[in-house]
């Protein structure tokens, strides 16, 4: 067994990726993510690793771009508006199919927002952000633990897949301290046959590349990228479900504002109410089908977030209209209290507002 | 039996290049093959070409080789040679590339010393969109979006890349040639091989601006091309060693 | 059992260390634990603050939107945080810098000259830690060695003597210290 | 004796040689390549010196020298 210790979020985001054997990083500061940012300016050059303080954003998503071609673990990280820099580099990422790790510790926008949590990065995060036809894989861990462990899942992920993974946060879980241990771990070296390295004994040279001037190479490149999107749809979909057997109202939440929730589950599960709640774990692929499921059983959902209303769109698209959906949302850095939660659940059941 | 005395070297594939006739682009990644065979450094060269003309120059290169975003070589640059520092890594980057949407990335490439060598090709327009001003178009040339030719009052004087980067302690080695005659191909070539050893010393940031025509935007034939280039280009963009670790030293 | 502490001062006091002793004591006696920071433009000026949980069950929101512990390090974190507290809460006022009572009756109160007692054993600096033994001795979050163990696990590696000592006065110093 | 040697599927036509040849021995075809430019070659191979120039000169490497 490993100790257990204590760190803050970023920081185990920065550690995590160090023991999966991340041993490059390119970034530029902005609140909220900076402490990770620090911490591998710290760190990596104790591990024979590179830190690099890139000029902008655009510049360090490139440099990630550079350094994943050549099959390197690389990891960049960011907050809202440093992440909308980065999203020329990450649709190139994804075009040319290299592995890299993104950490978006989300902050209130649009424009300069604000440094307080939020999550309204949702869409940028699952739905594209740069142009084209791409996917990127994102999980949305909800405790510093799970920041470490989907930090390193991610590598893997990228290097499995080939593909850019976000790991999408918000200012409260990269700020928040909790225990936390490092389970033995064994980094999984994948062969990359593709990475443009040099040629040493190759005889082909490899080509890092977006680019397909004929439209048929294109599409046939564009078939074979959603090819690899269904597989990771197949496989790589996580949740979590609580209190789901007999709710009859099911809340969907990820990220800090699934630990809100919880709280305001516990609160009507005390009064008798039925309230369950499934907490998303991957954002894309989206748990569509757990959530189908359930709308057979229960008889209203609930998605919380810190948007004006993104991920509720999925929610409603895997509930496909066989039950009601309501939302309920804080924006701008403003974080609900499981009251204000639960009286948006006390309103669904047609009952008076909580005291 | 007759010996083949000049022929293509090995590290350029055996296939068309896609450029205009005439357009001296041909005979830049010639040299710089050239060069990096002689320096036998092909199997460890890892090259970087972003967007304009010389996008698909990964098609031609028979050593590995990046495509990078609009102006982004030098930072994909970075990333490359800071994982792989024993490899030789160089960015091929045209005028607008460069000199444009590229400003701050080679510019900070340059700051950090990056152990990289940038060839940067200048012909005073943008080729591959049609023809439109570029940061290096000279006064009074006419392009499609300076059709009645460039206005020192409105969009400033054409930029000499290699004496702002020239002026960067982190650079080591700036030069500027031309193709545009058999001697000063030997030039060019000297300077690109020098440029090149400079990484490989482990000195600092290098950088060869190559001036070329454009014949098709210029709307020339290649002869006029390399004429124009004598009479208009060479003058405001003189050629030389700009900075090199000698010329510091002395 | 939960406790839901709000410890607010302003930048300089030594808050977050605080919560970050406590979230550390937590740990140490197998508790669910968790400490976030109210981060922002605010911590230069009125109040910075940090949220800590401990708790018997794995915590939901780790933010404290109803303490049912409030530390005040000074006059504007009392009164933005007094009126939060659960019914029945403890709220525990430095009173070497805040003048004010406390308003409701609902709540326990305690309070403690936090600055003169760190004067007196000698160093200004340790006010937050004579704070701190003064909570733990009025709610019993923590107990007092886990609280020195955590303390001597943060400043492992700062090697100044004394350090350790004069903390554990504070802490003492604090108990002893507390008025109702 | 040295020989200009043409790859003239990969001639486009350019003139740059033909301006550069100093013993004026290169000139354009009156036949076309498969890409539809006149290509060039050699008038008369026993001028030539076998400076390279035409070969260095060329932009897409269509002429090789053998000695």
């Amino acid at each position: 067994m490993s100790e257990k210790i204590i760190m803050k979020g970023n920081e185990a985001i920065g550690e995590a990726a160090i023991v999966a054997g991340c041993r490059h990083y390119f970034g530029y500061p902005i609140t909220p993510q900076t402490e990770l940012t620090e911490y591998m300016a710290k760190k990596l050059p104790l591990v024979n690793g590179v830190f690099l303080q890139a000029e902008s954003e655009v510049a360090a998503i490139n440099m990630v771009y550079g350094a994943a071609g050549t099959g390197a673990r690389v990891m960049t990280s960011s907050s809202s508006p440093g992440i909308s820099l980065k999203q020329e580099g990450i649709s190139y990422i994804a075009g040319a199919e290299l592995p890299c790790v993104i950490v978006n510790m989300m902050r209130g926008g649009p424009g300069l927002g604000s440094i307080q949590p939020s999550q309204a990065d949702y869409f940028q995060a699952t739905k594209g952000g740069g142009h084209g036809d791409y996917r990127n894989i994102v999980l949305a861990p909800n405790s510093v633990q799970e920041l470490v462990d989907f930090t390193i899942l991610a590598f893997d992920l990228a290097d499995q897949y080939r593909n850019p993974v976000f790991v999408l946060g918000d200012g409260a879980l990269g700020q928040m301290m909790e225990p936390l241990e490092f389970k033995p771990l064994e980094v999984k070296s994948v062969e990359k046959p593709w990475a443009a390295n040099g040629l040493g004994t190759r005889k082909t040279p490899n080509v890092i590349n977006s680019l397909y001037l004929k439209p048929e190479q294109l599409e046939a490149h564009n078939v074979k990228l959603q090819k690899k999107y269904q597989l990771i749809t197949e496989n790589e979909i996580r949740w979590e479900e609580q209190n789901t057997q007999d709710a009859d109202l099911v809340i969907v939440a990820y990220g800090i504002t699934s630990r809100i929730a919880t709280s305001a589950m516990q609160m009507a599960r005390a009064d008798g109410l039925k309230v369950g709640m499934l907490r998303p774990q991957t954002l894309w692929p989206f748990p569509c089908e757990p959530l189908n499921n359930l709308a057979d059983k229960a008889s209203a959902f609930l998605t919380v977030e810190l948007s004006a209303g993104q991920m509720v769109e999925d929610v409603k698209l895997s509930v496909n209209g066989k039950k009601p959906v309501y939302f309920y949302g804080r924006t701008g850095g403003m974080i609900p209290n499981p009251k204000e939660i639960y009286q948006e659940i006390k309103k669904i059941y047609g009952m008076k507002e909580a005291k | 039996m007759m010996e083949k005395i000049f022929g293509r070297p090995e590290s350029l594939l055996d296939v068309p290049f896609h450029y205009c006739p005439g357009c001296h682009h041909g005979i830049i990644h010639r040299l710089v093959a050239e060069v990096i065979d002689e320096l036998k450094v092909r199997t460890s060269t890892i090259g970087v070409a972003p967007v304009g003309c010389s996008v698909l120059a990964y098609e031609y290169f028979n050593f590995d080789v990046y495509e990078a975003a609009h102006g982004r070589a030098p930072a994909v640059a970075t990333g490359v040679k800071r994982v792989l520092p024993d490899t030789t890594v160089f960015t091929y980057q045209g005028d607008g590339d460069l000199a444009a949407i590229g400003c701050a990335e080679i510019m900070h490439a340059a700051i950090r010393g990056e152990k990289i060598t940038t060839i940067f090709v200048n012909n005073a327009i943008y080729g591959m969109t049609g023809g439109q001003m570029a940061p290096t178009t000279l006064i009074e040339q006419v392009t499609q979006t300076s059709p009645y030719g460039r206005n020192q009052d409105i969009v400033g004087m054409p930029v000499k890349m290699s004496e702002v980067l020239a002026t960067i302690d982190g650079a080591k080695f700036i030069a500027r040639v031309a193709v545009n005659n058999p001697a000063n191909m030997a030039k060019a070539k000297a300077a690109i091989k020098k440029a090149f050893e400079i990484q490989h010393q482990g000195l600092g940031f290098a950088m060869v601006e190559v001036l070329s025509t454009c014949p098709t935007n210029w709307a020339m034939t290649p002869v006029q091309a390399t004429k124009w280039l004598e009479e208009n280009m060479i003058p405001y963009y003189p050629l030389g060693i700009i900075k090199s670790p000698e010329e510091v030293a002395k | 059992m939960t406790y839901e502490i709000v410890i607010a001062g302003f930048g300089g006091q030594g808050v977050m260390l605080m919560g970050q002793l406590l979230t550390y004591a937590g740990m140490i006696e197998d508790k669910h634990v968790s400490w976030i920071p109210s981060y922002g433009p605010e911590m230069r000026g009125g109040t910075a603050n940090c949220s800590v949980i401990i708790s018997d069950e794995q915590i939901g929101n780790p933010i404290a939107s109803e303490p049912t512990i409030v530390v005040a390090m000074n006059l504007p974190s009392l009164d933005k945080f007094e009126p939060l507290l659960k019914t029945n809460g403890t709220l525990l006022i430095n009173s070497s810098l805040i003048e004010k009572k406390a308003s409701r009756k609902d709540i326990q109160v305690y309070s403690i000259a936090a600055n003169e007692i760190a004067s007196d054993i000698g160093n200004p600096k340790v006010a937050n830690m004579v704070v701190l033994g003064a909570l733990i001795a009025a709610t019993k979050i923590v107990k007092r060695e886990s609280l020195l163990k955590a303390f001597a696990k943060l400043f492992e590696k700062k090697q100044i003597s004394g350090l350790l000592e004069i903390n554990e006065t504070a802490i003492y110093r604090g108990a002893e210290g507390i008025a109702v | 004796m040295p020989k200009p040697v043409f790859n003239q599927e990969r001639c486009k036509g350019c003139e740059l040689c033909n301006h550069a040849c100093p013993k004026k021995i290169l000139a354009m075809s009156a036949n076309f390549n498969s890409k539809g430019y006149r290509v060039a070659y050699c008038t008369d191979e026993s001028k030539c010196i076998g400076c390279m120039i035409c070969a260095k000169t060329c932009p897409d490497c269509v002429i090789e020298i053998y000695k």
